[in-house]
């Protein structure tokens, strides 16, 4: 049986999955396309793909891998969420520490050990919280433990205490409520309501240049693909089948024997991780990380995403991310004042008619079509069989 | 430590078990047996603490006050219904519960008895004897053809039988079965009450029950509960007999 | 030539000046308006503060008078014929003008009208705060001979400051013919002070007897800088013990101030998140759009303030009724149109509400504007009750904390005795059971949902006293409500009022160590912990309803 | 005529910000400052930051002298005390005497000849890049980048308003270049990440030549990045905490010395009520944090004790202001006069004056002097008890000029609400869009570069019936007003610097930040340049 395992693993993985094959190719092809076409095509002529469009791409393709973070534990586990923005900040607080880091004595008071606001503060020396963050080494383990540690003490303590459903999304809230407060403080040691910005560059390439953004893209395109295979590998195991029997009885499976909050904390730490692995690839891209990141609407936000794509189907989560966010970067281009309505109808259409999201939308719709296909051959056939 | 005064082979011991919720005393000193491979049977009037008893055996419920205890010495007031299930007390529902969104197939690969750590369960890929007893089972509860349909497809007689398949391959030491037959026609009661005999050769299997003719045809010793304590026990027939269990239960 | 010097230089002849006039046209006319040139033309702030020590020497009832219209903005120099004019601002934007000059004896409100004027006929004669706390010690001499009692102690501790002698002298003579207790003991505190200030040690020493009775601040300051300067011990030891005294009263007033605050913040709570405890509490529907309901009652008062203009003070009782249908309205449209459909999937109401409430904002942003809404408050709820020198509690929060106790009980009351309260308790613990019965439940679900919107809607219209009212004052409230309803215990009243009240008395009590950003913390992280401890918060409800 | 002191030994100082790199003889005096205060150097003589005087005297003609001692190593220009009709141009001056000048048109007479020979200078180089230019677009574009929506939509959609009529206005009267002007409008609603999206969309996407926009100094630092990448142009209207000046900024909003320190100066006088106890109460943030650092250092050095200061923070949208006013009462009732200095942010005022006024705090008693409240807040609030109480900007809608009276009758009627108020942000983007549109005609070209080095210098009314001086640390030299809040909302100036004060981008009173300073012109060159170590540290501005 073990020799099978390797051999047909990613085939097997995606045998059934064929939108998620037909989301991933088309991540991956978007990319390469993108990244052609920026780099190769001269300026001015049509062909060529602007860096807003890089820096978007990007920015959508990490907000993907954060909505497929939240669709784990919501869609899979029935946990709702409503602070996973805040693992996704403070992987971007890590990555920002770390670029902060790299600026050296190139900040505005020239000052090659301390950050810019802690100069200004006029701290002697870097607290401990940000030893080590030189290397980019540590702050990728940064990037990735302290969500995953943070998520696995609060999971800990609530699904211990059997907290579930409504409670558990209203105290989700309660901690990125607190976290922001927290991080809004100026002398709290990560620049206040300014947060980190200013960076120049990782892993010494200038974070201006367009190679670096179409790097960074790349990468983004990358995190988002695996991702995506981690969380399929995990929900088509036997693991998978026991979270989607807890979302759907939870009690009935605790006198299956199974320790429903081993299984809950598993899936909670690994979607933080992923959320803060996304947040880390955000922060170069748009060159800021500040404490509104950690505002209960965002993450409230991405719980809409997460909806209009379709929950618990892994590929609607991130279709849902990217159509709301191209949603959202045209509307506030277009028309700037109507961008609330449309997010708000937005929230309670996909609630009222689109339970399942887009993705429900078109299996309805191409259920309906091979529905009538098969009506007009079975009439046909008919047709035959008299004719 | 053997408590002196538990018989040997006794699998599940009861001794003067009271639950109350806000005065109501749903368990009232309840005190009763159950020994190896024996099957057994409980009838009593709707609230006679039939489903108490057994969320406080199961761990749901934590008595307020009496011993609970399993194979003699496990107190089984101090663990939880995961510990509980662990141990080898397997239990069916009053209403049926199987996983709707998951196959008939992948509910019994869930039950299927073995480690259930998540490592395990993302990692260790199903044994091919796994296969091969899920297989059995599921003829045996006559689904095998039903094996890609979703829980939420079966009827409410497949469900009740997905649920005993499920208990079955958790290869528990004692079942309590909560209403097996009720909903079904004639020919299904009659094909579960061969099946809970079937299971009782290897296990002990204690059955909650209305129907009089599915205790009937288990032919098993009979335990009356009324107000949370035993009214009377004996075989069905005895215990027919006895004028309190009829004023109580059957004269109505 | 620095500023100060230059200043200093330029008002002496002014001074000099008027202090000629005065000794020529005191015997003539009570007030000349020859005093009052410099406040016709463009004058400095020395010449104004001139004007006002002559009228204030000149002691005569019209001078208390311009002093007291001066004090409060209502001086004008009305241009066209550049004389000096009291006016009053009408509802509708213009000014009727009086004669501020009346001759001695007539009464003070027997003042001439002159008609109405548009606000360009008229220039405001100048003033700033050094010369506002001037004319208060100038007016302080007229009020000593005021007929209410409280008006003379105010003026007597304003005295306190500025003990000159010829103040000194009317307080004693006031000392020797004043009757009210409380005129008395304040009169002997102002003398003990002077005495403290003047006298030889031994009167030091019996002085500071009298003013440990004392809990001024200012009398306070005074024993505190002797005790730093003084050398005899005797002295320096009683006024310890005074000062421990008084700091001892002190630590009680701030304790009671504390506890009123917290009170105070506990009702504000309590009103926000009351309505949730029936919509969420008891029919289980998380509304996200719940602030805004109460931004709707908020809007809804400053509507009824701009469209009757002259009815500010009774402005907020027409509010408080008008508010809640609205809210309520509001409230039963959004069960009939989204909520309805969504029963018994909590999810996903929370997220449909979640999009009413951003609709709702920008909605209120789009017709009125992102600006903040200015909503006055009633002249009876402005001002505090000072109940001595170091407490006071501010009257609009005192009406609202009683506010927020009765719509408690006036909830409480219909859930437990009223017919409606009964089937609403009967729909949202068994529904199918409910209609079983005949009750209406689709109409009763409405009624509950507009029910606890329309209770929202009242808390908007005590918000509005309190905070600024614009399209994101339901957001600074939501979460806050939430917590308070999910630590009392869903489904339970009680629960809501004991979590709002004391969440309230534990952040102001946090709030003088820690500050108010690490105490809005702390209260969060406790309510995080406590939900792991108890999930179904303080006063849970128990029994098999809610294990099911 | 400036009136002041000699200094102490014949030596000339040296504006650094107004070195004409491209006039070869002439070196503008503007004005012989407190040294310590103002970021101006006093050469040969009194060298502010120990920067060694390396001039050899004898490298210019008599009379002249090189200003190598502050650019060591670099291109020098030999100056002249050659005279402008009777003011001589080089004022020798003391090391920390104060002085200013009196009447503006002193330096503007002097500055036009500076234009007016720059004019020359740049006319060449213009005509030189014009040909290079493609065809030129039908219309400029200008961006505005404000949140419509969100938090910051109670003060932005004002900004974004008064930008779209102040382009209605210029193209009514022909544009700019002879081109219409057209403004593209996005929203970045009050999320700081989007701010940057939109601000790469304004000039990648739509190619805008100028950006008008920002609020919060998020929102800028967000932008920031962005902007010098791309190399576009932004003016940023809104008072912040300074320490910044970037190439492709431009602050029309009040520097920390711009409002602050003139405030406590105003509060210490006798006017302002001789105060001598200070509770600097403030959001949270930056903003609040270095203004609060700033003063409490200016305060020290004015014998301020320690003991007669009170510093609190509260959190955004604070409601709940008991506490903190009882503590400001008991604060200030010991005798001694006490004022309190405001830097509290946006919506948490209202519940703050709302508790001041029903607590009795009079103003008379404590006076609050608040630095980000202005007409626009007090529209929210129920202005009675608040008679009194100060606010200190750069302008005031109630300030007499007429420039002030056309501008609020053109926004009042383009806004069609007789109601609506004028306050200090819409005068800095009012005098921001002037200059800008200024800079274009002089530069005859939108070219980011050659529009950034005609700016400096360029003089506009602003509306307070001064003018407004761009200087090359890309600040305003703008007056200092100090506004008694009245019943009907609006305010009435009880004092007013004597000039204009020069926006100071390095607050002189942070250690760091006092041996920096920003000068955009030839030959410094640096928004940054640290004098201790002669370098433009490390940032690309």
């Amino acid at each position: 049986m073990t020799k099978g395992f390797q051999q047909g693993f990613l085939t097997r993985l995606l045998l059934e999955d064929r939108a998620g094959k037909l989301l991933l190719s088309s991540v991956m092809a978007i990319t390469v396309v993108v990244v052609l076409l920026n780099t190769l095509m001269p300026e001015g002529s049509p062909l060529h793909v602007s860096n807003y469009t890089v820096t978007l791409l990007g920015k959508y393709l990490c907000y993907g891998l954060l909505a497929l973070a939240l669709d784990l534990v919501w869609g899979y586990c029935g946990i709702l969420s409503l602070g996973h923005g805040a693992f996704f900040a403070l992987g971007g607080y890590a990555m920002g520490m770390y670029l902060m880091r790299q600026i050296g004595d190139r900040g505005v008071y020239g000052n090659p050990e301390l950050p810019d606001f802690m100069v200004f503060l006029n701290w002697q020396e870097l607290p401990w919280y940000w030893y080590g963050f030189d290397s980019f080494a540590v702050a990728l383990v940064m990037v990735a433990l302290v969500p995953g540690l943070l998520a696995f003490l609060f999971g800990w303590l609530a699904f211990r205490s059997r907290v579930t459903g409504v409670y558990l999304s209203i105290i989700t809230q309660a901690l990125t409520y607190a976290l922001m407060l927290l991080f809004f403080q100026n002398d709290f040691g990560f620049g206040g309501n300014n947060g980190l910005t200013d960076f120049k560059d990782l892993l010494g390439f200038s974070l201006q240049s367009d190679r670096t953004r179409v790097v960074l893209l790349m990468a983004s395109a990358l995190a988002l693909v695996l991702g995506y295979l981690v969380c399929r590998w995990l929900v088509s195991s036997r693991y998978g089948r026991v979270l989607m029997a807890v979302r759907d009885a939870e009690s009935r499976v605790r006198f299956m024997g199974y320790r429903v909050e081993h299984y809950k904390l598993v899936a909670f730490t690994l979607s933080a991780v992923l959320a803060g692995i996304a947040g880390a690839l955000y922060v170069p891209q748009v060159g800021i990380i500040n404490p509104g990141e950690f505002s209960p609407i965002n993450s409230i936000e991405l719980v809409v995403w997460v909806a209009v794509g379709g929950r618990g189907t892994l590929y609607g989560a991130v279709i849902g991310a990217v159509v709301v966010n191209y949603g959202k970067t045209w509307f506030t281009g277009v028309m700037p004042d109507a961008w609330l309505f449309a997010l708000g109808a937005l929230f309670v259409i996909t609630t009222l008619w689109l339970p399942k999201g887009l993705v429900g939308l078109y299996q309805q719709i191409v259920g309906v079509i091979n529905e009538h296909r098969d009506q007009r051959n079975n009439r046909k056939t008919e047709l035959v069989d008299h004719g | 430590m053997v408590d002196k005064h538990i018989p040997n082979n006794t699998l599940l011991y009861l001794n003067n078990v009271t639950v109350s919720f806000d005065g109501f005393r749903a368990l009232n000193e309840l005190s009763f047996m159950v020994r190896e491979k024996e099957l057994s049977a409980i009838i009593g009037p709707n609230g006679a603490g039939k489903s108490t008893m057994m969320d406080v055996v199961t761990g749901k419920t934590r008595p307020d006050s009496g011993e609970v205890f399993f194979r003699g010495n496990v107190d089984l007031t101090r663990y939880d219904e995961t510990d509980v299930a662990n141990m080898g007390i397997g239990r069916k529902f009053q209403k049926p519960s199987v996983i709707e969104s998951l196959t008939v197939w992948e509910n019994l690969e869930l039950a299927l008895t073995g480690r259930r750590t998540p490592f395990t369960a993302m990692f260790g890929a199903l044994s091919v004897k796994g296969a091969r007893r899920i297989d059995e089972v599921m003829a045996l509860i006559r689904l095998s053809d039903r094996k890609e349909w979703s829980g939420a497809s079966l009827s409410h007689g497949q469900k009740q039988w997905l649920e005993i398949g499920m208990l079955l391959l958790q290869e528990a030491e004692l079942l309590l079965v909560d209403e097996p037959a009720a909903g079904m026609t004639d020919e299904e009661t009659f094909r579960t009450a061969d099946l809970l005999r079937d299971l009782a050769r290897e296990r002990s299997v204690v059955v909650v029950e209305h129907d009089m003719a599915f205790i009937r045809a288990l032919e098993c010793p009979v335990v009356v509960l009324h107000e949370g304590s035993v009214l009377a026990s004996g075989s069905l027939d005895h215990v027919q007999q006895n004028q309190k269990v009829i004023d109580v239960y059957l004269g109505r | 030539m620095n500023q100060n010097l230059r200043r200093v230089v330029h008002n002496l002849p002014a001074r000099f000046l008027l202090l000629l006039l005065l000794i020529l046209s005191r015997p003539v006319l009570a007030v000349s308006p020859e005093d009052l040139k410099p406040l016709l033309s463009k004058s400095s702030w020395g010449q104004l503060e001139a004007v006002i020590t002559s009228l204030a020497e000149e002691g005569s009832d019209s001078c208390q008078q311009i002093l007291e219209h001066w004090l409060n903005g209502k001086l004008f120099v009305e241009k066209q014929h550049k004389r000096l004019v009291f006016a009053e601002k009408t509802p509708d934007k213009q000014y009727r003008i009086f004669d501020p000059f009346f001759t001695e004896g007539e009464s003070k409100d027997t003042v001439s009208e002159l008609g109405t004027v548009k606000k360009r006929a008229l220039k405001k004669v100048r003033i700033n705060n050094q010369l506002r706390s001037i004319i208060k010690t100038a007016l302080a001499t007229w009020d000593l001979k005021d007929s209410d009692p409280k008006t003379r102690i105010n003026a007597i501790y304003a005295s306190l400051k500025t003990l000159d002698s010829k103040t000194l002298s009317t307080l004693r003579n006031m000392r020797a013919s004043e009757e009210n207790q409380a005129v008395i003991n304040a009169l002997d505190m102002a003398l003990a002070l002077n005495l403290f200030q003047q006298g030889s040690i031994s009167e030091q020493i019996e002085a500071v007897e009298v003013l440990t009775g004392s809990d001024n601040p200012f009398i306070r300051s005074v024993l505190a800088d002797t005790l730093t300067t003084t050398e005899n011990t005797a002295l320096a030891q009683t006024i310890t013990t005074a000062l421990a005294e008084i700091d001892q009263r002190q630590q009680y007033y701030t304790v009671a101030e504390n506890i009123f605050f917290g009170l105070s913040l506990g009702s504000v709570l309590l009103l926000s998140a009351i309505g949730l405890a029936i919509t969420f509490g008891v029919m289980g529907v998380i509304n996200m759009a719940h602030g805004e309901m109460m931004m709707l009652g908020a809007y809804t008062t400053f509507v009824i303030q701009s469209v009757f203009p002259e009815l500010i003070d009774q402005s907020l009782f027409i509010a408080i009724p008008l508010a809640f249908l609205v809210a309520g309205a509001a409230g039963v449209l959004i069960e009939r149109l989204v909520i309805r459909h969504l029963y018994g999937r909590p999810l996903e109401t929370l997220l449909a509400t979640f999009g009413i409430s951003l609709i709702l904002q920008q909605a209120v942003r789009t017709i009125f504007s992102p600006l903040n809404q200015e909503v006055a408050t009633p002249g009876w709820m402005s001002g505090s009750w000072v109940i001595n020198e170091a407490l006071s509690l501010t009257w609009n929060r005192l009406y609202i904390v009683g506010f927020s106790l009765l719509v408690f009980m006036v909830l409480l009351l219909v859930m437990r005795y009223t017919r409606f309260g009964l089937n609403i308790r009967a729909v949202t613990q068994n529904r199918a059971m409910a209609s079983s019965m005949g009750i209406p439940t689709g109409r009763v679900d409405a009624l509950t949902f507009g029910l606890g919107s329309g209770i929202a809607g009242v808390a908007g219209v005590a918000l509005s006293q309190l905070t600024n009212v614009g399209p994101n004052l339901g957001q600074n409230y939501i979460i806050d409500s939430f917590m308070v309803v999910v630590f009392g215990g869903v489904g339970n009243l009680w629960g809501t009022l004991v979590a709002a009240m004391g969440l309230g008395v534990v952040n102001k009590f946090l709030e003088p160590w820690v500050g108010a950003v690490v105490a809005k913390i702390l209260v969060l992280v406790f309510i995080i912990l406590f939900i792991q401890k108890r999930p179904r918060g303080l006063f849970a409800l128990k029994g098999r309803a809610v294990e099911g | 005529m400036i009136n002041g002191k000699t200094c102490a030994r014949p030596s000339i100082l040296l504006n650094t910000s107004l070195v004409a790199d491209i006039i070869p003889d002439h070196i503008v005096i503007m004005e012989c400052l407190d040294l310590v205060r103002y970021q101006l150097m006093c050469l040969q003589g009194v060298p502010k930051y120990g920067v060694t005087p390396l001039f050899p005297a004898n490298a210019c003609e008599s009379g002249k002298f090189r200003a190598e001692a502050l650019f060591p190593g670099r291109l020098s220009h030999c100056a002249s005390t050659e005279t402008d009709h009777g003011t001589p141009l080089a004022i020798p001056c003391s090391g920390n005497e104060q002085r200013t000048i009196d009447s503006g048109e002193a330096m503007n007479n002097r500055l036009s000849k500076l234009s007016r020979n720059f004019l020359t200078a740049s006319v060449a180089t213009a005509a030189l890049s014009l040909s290079v230019m493609a065809q030129a677009a039908d219309t400029i574009k200008v961006g505005v980048l404000h949140s419509l929506s969100g938090t910051m939509a109670i003060s932005e959609t004002t900004l974004k308003d008064t930008v779209l009529m102040m382009v209605e206005e210029q193209n009514k009267n022909g544009g700019v270049l002879g081109k219409k002007l057209e403004a593209v409008v996005v929203d970045p609603a009050s999320d700081w990440p989007l701010f940057a999206e939109k601000a790469r969309e304004l000039l990648v996407k739509e190619d805008v030549d100028v950006i008008f926009g920002g609020w919060t100094s998020v929102s800028r630092k967000s932008v920031l990045p962005v902007v010098e990448e791309l190399n576009g142009l932004m003016f940023y209207p809104v008072q912040y905490e300074g320490e910044e000046s970037s190439k492709n900024v431009f602050y029309t909003g009040a520097a920390p010395n711009q409002q602050a320190i003139p405030a406590v100066d105003y509060l210490m006088s006798d006017e302002g009520g001789a105060v001598t106890r200070f509770v600097l109460a403030g959001t949270d943030y930056v903003y609040p944090r270095t203004t609060n650092k700033i003063l409490e250092s200016y305060l020290k050095s004015k014998g301020i004790k320690d003991a007669d200061i009170m510093i609190n923070y509260t959190p955004f949208g604070h409601s709940d202001w008991q506490t903190i006013v009882s503590d400001i009462k008991k604060f200030g009732n010991t005798g001694k006069k006490t004022a309190v200095i405001s830097t509290i942010n946006g919506d948490a005022n209202v519940p703050f004056y709302k508790e001041l006024g029903n607590q009795g705090v009079s103003a008379e008693e404590i006076p609050v002097i608040a630095f980000s409240v202005g007409e626009e807040e007090l529209s929210g609030i129920d202005t009675g008890p608040l008679v009194g109480h100060l606010a200190a900007w750069n302008y005031f809608m109630s300030a007499e000029s007429d420039t002030n009276d056309e501008f609020i009758e053109t926004w009042q009627s383009f806004i069609k609400d007789e109601e609506r108020v004028a306050n200090d942000p819409m005068e800095a983007t009012y005098i921001g869009f002037n200059m800008w549109v200024e800079a274009v005609e002089k530069a005859g070209t939108t070219d980011v570069d050659s529009v950034r080095s005609a700016m400096y210098g360029i003089t506009v009314p602003n509306l307070t019936g001064g003018t407004a001086v761009m200087n090359t640390n890309h600040h305003l030299t703008k007056p200092v007003l100090i506004g008694e809040i009245q019943d009907d909302g609006q305010f009435e100036i009880v004092w007013e610097t004597k000039g204009g004060v020069m926006g100071d981008a390095w607050t002189d009173f942070l250690p760091e930040s006092s041996k920096i300073v920003a000068d955009w012109s030839a030959p410094v060159k640096c928004g940054n340049y640290n004098l201790e170590t002669g370098v433009c540290s490390g940032q690309n501005y």
